[in-house]
């Protein structure tokens, strides 16, 4: 069979199980799949996390070291995000510059971290104009099984808990705890025929026309959201991902508590 | 400028506008020799030229689709576009720009019609303001119509945010920069949307304003998109849509 | 028909044309197409231009700021020429860092500019061996139609000629108008045949075997000069062109009269 | 850690380890959903994971050998894998192990089974200590085998190295880093070495011990890689070699 | 060499040379064994070798030419050919520099006889002087020639400068940073003219007299040429250009 | 014929010559084609070599300039080694970055300089932890008639013996000698067959299924080494490679006495 044979055939049964209320790992619509989060487990970052979703696997790494604020915010610490779709991740991705899904997520993530405010930036001034503290999230991807939004975001902020700022490393005093400020959690779903689905599995996600990620913190405001894909939604599908997305990022956020 | 106190006075924005205002915005259609299809786009402060090439041969072979059309588009800031001297060529920034702004048209664009083929879209922003994403979807929009290629509708946008706390469309550049969201759509004459992109803080009511501040927006953009068309040829060239559609069913 | 029959057509016509006194589009040898020359087209930049000669079309920005010098030209401004072939301007255009054809009308630009002395650099220095005004000049080119060289070499100066030196962005003091020497000007001619046809249109260009850009300055003399194309000149046909176009730049010298 | 006046104190390193002892070492197979074969590793502080697809299609195709598979190997350290950020993407360091990486290992692959085809083994080092080349080899050759491709053998990997002037297995950071020699080795069942680097400096006599160090210590490593894939298919999978050759006829 | 007061003394360059001398030249054809044809050339300063390649299959296919052969060309200077170490790889000078030498030499190339294939001239700058890329299409030239290409006829160049007013043959370094002028041309055996730069300051009278200057030097440097292929293969090689027009007519 | 055949007659020749104790050029299996190191011959370097091995050619330059010292370092200069396969050299070379097989040379190379402690890095300090000289190795492969190591490894060091310190250049006093303490040798062995041969030809070394290079240093200890290829090499094999390298090492520095 074709490829496109079998792409039509999962299509078809994920459409026709998702009407019937089902999916085809037996989860209700809008339940994750197992979500464990790990920190703590490369030594060399100052903070480190190893979540999964399911199958789905990625490491993240923080590490920092002072440089040179942006000349507009000279008392203000500087986020770097960056995300690796290494091609031993899945079969799809391939070496070489990050392309442009690498580029969305690890801007999307970036964004979650930064417009939530989640690392409170004015602490990380070492000497105003001179030196700030650069914060670096690496998010290596190890296994893509779906969903791969919501396990960096959760990823990165995981492993900003777990960050201690390397004062000793760099003759500045103490280590202490990076300063944070709220948890923002990424909630994405994908609408199958008239369906809403959280946490797309792979197959899932291939045959759903696009995805909304939803980005909110503690207080269950949005600090973030992304439309991916060529699919449409209407503006109350929209309010109802934003909806639910909101409620379910209590759950996840769970999932980070006691953390450190 | 530097951070103002207020930046709604009295109700109205320091450009004078009130909060459900644009800016001023002009579209020229066709005004490029060489390209299939183009646009010239004055939206505020931005300065937007787009052009359609297409449907025409892909080169290398492997990047053709056997049962239809590829769409490829490209947001290019011009050196000059921008306060600071921008380095040519694309960067992060643009990569996700043209890939969200690609997958805002590309579901309007009937594609079937022309297996192996390519539709390149450029939009090169000569003067950025804010909102120059949304600018560059709408002209680009507009210059795919002159270019003749098979499309549903057309594809508006606009971009909501939030200033001093109240929800208002369209920001310019200072209401962006001293804002505290930004949130950019883009909707097809279906009444779906095409392009959602969030960053900032809103909560779900305030959202929920802006989102229906933006439908009103895109709707308002479409005549002006239709009207630039039939300045150009004289008559209405926009398809027919039966009957726009204002939000589809969920499972709510 | 073959894209190549369709050139070998164009080619007789353009050539048998030519023999008879004549071109496609009624030109005289010698003349121009229509030109126009609008500056400060772009708020952004410290000057700017649109240059139109038919259908072609440019916009050139100039940008200054601050930087440092060279270390054998510690109290001299620096220029740097860019030119864009975006694929938005024609067909044949591709995506990409640059080609050797936008390398090539970069560098032609840059030097007829530097070699002219058309910019005086010895008034942007700010502080000797420290800092420095940089020039950049930026060619964006919309619509290929045809002697691209020309357009660019006439907006560059027309974008010039309108820069203001940004000095109160900087904390320097007030804006002044960029100090200006001469106006160099590129005339481009081909040879069809035994005509010499200046200012080629693009089927011209495309069928001529080479092209000769003549860079000559207020007073008439030389200041660059480059071929381009596989095809040869003779001496006699190389000394005529540099006497045309040296007469012809300043009938387009007097588009940028008055501009400021 | 800044120089310490020994390395070894009382026959002892600084880690508590003999001359001939390695680091802890585990390998568990198979730890990937999406490749087709993997293995994770942790070599003293080494964390690497190795996965492994193929054999599959090759793009583009005048990459195709007609008449075998191509091995293809990538190394490629995380950013936070080492003490200063590293700044994502391959460097010189990186492309010459993953040649000499996919040289230890491509003659032990059955490549005439596949022609036209790729194997693919890409490793990442998430963290690194030192040896996180022979690291890599090590968790590639099991995850080769957990691939299911047709192998003669498997293919063992140790450094040796010299601190305080003496010879001794399986340098830990430190003692890389001031030790003055390191010798990178990689062997076949066969007793064949299939990787050998050096840099530093060792005596003709010195280097005669080094290497039968390492080739012991290759020894060792197999038992552990064959028990890797004995826990994961609760049988020895690894090719059944006759006989292991202890060194070939030379012209000396 | 700081500037000095006067470049040119009691009609005498700095060097010791006339207006109209050139500095020692010497041509040394078919010195690498892996080339299809080879020239190392010492011009003043400047120590280049070029290397020919083809005619030969060009990769990838979609760059092959189904009527002629193509042309490319290489200008590269060394890391250490200047006085400031250069960074390695092309930059938009030797882009430029090898778009103009293509051309210089591509018309004389009979490219008809090899279709779908390349010629590939390679030349390395090893030592920099003033006109280096002069140097490069000489050498070119005569590699062209000792590869057995068919060629038409050879090409010759050299360039001329303004020195205190002066127009002069064959600028050296000193002259080129303290000159004022400076003209590059390559000519054929026909007279004709295959690239013409030039930069600086020329009166029209100053250029007539430059260009009449090149095209002798031209004419000398050709002999040398045609020599070094006698002093390899015995005789002369060169095309045999019946009658070498001095100029074409033109439509003044 | 087809390539691979005359590849495969090529093999069996060399493999058969080798059984018989001999080599397709007469050389005896210890032997190296004739050597020749010129020194000087770009005066734009601070130190320069022509080397050939046999047809084999490369020239190496050797530059110096101030820079800053790596932190760790902050009293010892900086080698960065540098080699070029540039496409005039082979018809298999090519244009574009440098690829795994020069970077390979060139790391081997710089290891070699480097492991020896060939230069005395602890009198390349101009300013402690400001400014050291940065000492650049370039080769450039013009000619690869097979062995490009053992050639390159010796251009580097006949450059590096005829290097003089630029401190006349820079301001910093006379011009001296670059310190070096030792003068590494690579030679380069393969197996065909049972038979170990020194310094492949092009062909033998297409043939052979791996080589191995030994950098030995004036004392005949090591100070390098490097396997290259898919092949495998015993222990024995590779101890009496050691051996022989050693010993053929001393000829090959003969080569180099009297450089300067």
């Amino acid at each position: 069979m074709s490829e496109d044979v079998i792409a039509e055939i999962k299509r078809d049964y994920i459409f026709s199980l998702a009407a019937q209320g089902d999916r085809a790992d037996g989860r209700k619509f809008d339940e994750y799949r197992p979500i464990s989060v790990e920190v703590g487990v490369i030594d060399k970052a100052e903070g480190s996390s190893r979540v999964k979703i399911g199958n789905t696997q990625v490491i993240v790494g923080v590490k920092m070291q002072p440089g040179e604020p942006f000349p507009d915010t000279p008392d203000t610490g500087v986020i770097i995000t960056n995300l690796e779709l290494v091609p031993l991740a899945s079969p799809t991705f391939e070496s070489g510059p990050p392309r442009e899904d690498a580029i969305e997520l690890a801007r999307v993530t970036d964004r979650g971290v930064r417009e939530s405010g989640a690392i409170d930036l004015s602490k990380l001034c070492i000497e105003s104009g001179q030196k700030v503290w650069m914060v670096f999230i690496d998010v290596h991807v190890l296994d893509h099984d779906g969903n791969l939004m919501d396990a960096a975001s959760l990823g990165a902020i995981a492993a900003l808990k777990n960050t201690k700022v390397p004062n000793t490393k760099f003759g500045l005093g103490e280590d202490v705890p990076l300063p944070l400020n709220d948890v923002p959690v990424a909630v994405t779903a994908i609408n199958v025929g008239n369906a809403i689905l959280l946490d797309p599995s792979l197959d899932e996600g291939n045959v759903a026309p696009c995805r909304l990620t939803v980005i909110t913190n503690k207080e269950g405001a949005l600090a973030g959201m992304q439309k991916s894909g060529v699919g449409t939604l209407t503006p109350d599908q929209i309010k109802y991902i934003v909806h639910i997305a909101s409620e379910k990022a209590n759950v996840l956020r769970e999932k980070l508590e006691g953390i450190q | 400028m530097s951070k103002p106190e207020k930046l709604i006075v009295d109700g109205k924005r320091l450009d004078g506008r009130g909060p459900f205002d644009m800016r001023p915005i002009k579209f020229t259609a066709g005004v490029l020799k060489r390209a299939d299809g183009s646009c010239y786009l004055e939206f505020g402060g931005n300065k937007v030229m787009a052009a359609v090439y297409g449907p025409r041969e892909v080169h290398p072979r492997h990047m053709q689709n056997a049962s239809r059309a590829i769409v490829r588009y490209r947001y290019n800031m011009a050196s000059f576009s921008v306060e600071e001297r921008k380095r040519p060529g694309p960067d992060r920034r643009s990569i996700e720009i043209s890939k969200v702004s690609r997958e805002a048209l590309e579901g309007v664009v009937m594609e079937e019609l022309y297996p192996r083929s390519a539709i390149d879209v450029f939009v090169e922003i000569l003067q950025a303001d804010a909102g120059s994403r949304v600018a560059g979807i709408n002209a680009a929009s507009v210059a795919l119509a002159d270019a003749g290629i098979p499309m549903k509708c057309l594809v508006s946008a606009v971009a909501v945010g939030k200033i001093d706390g109240e929800v208002v469309l369209d920001l310019n550049k200072d209401e962006d920069n001293y804002g505290s969201a930004d949130l950019p759509i883009a909707m097809n004459q279906f009444g779906e949307i095409t392009l959602c992109q969030m960053d900032g803080h809103l909560t779900e009511e305030e959202f929920g304003r802006a989102l229906d501040m933006a439908v009103d927006g895109c709707k308002k953009i479409h005549e002006l998109q239709k009207q630039a068309l039939i300045e150009k040829y004289g008559q209405d060239i926009t398809p027919d849509v039966a009957q726009p559609i204002e939000g589809g069913e969920t499972n709510e």
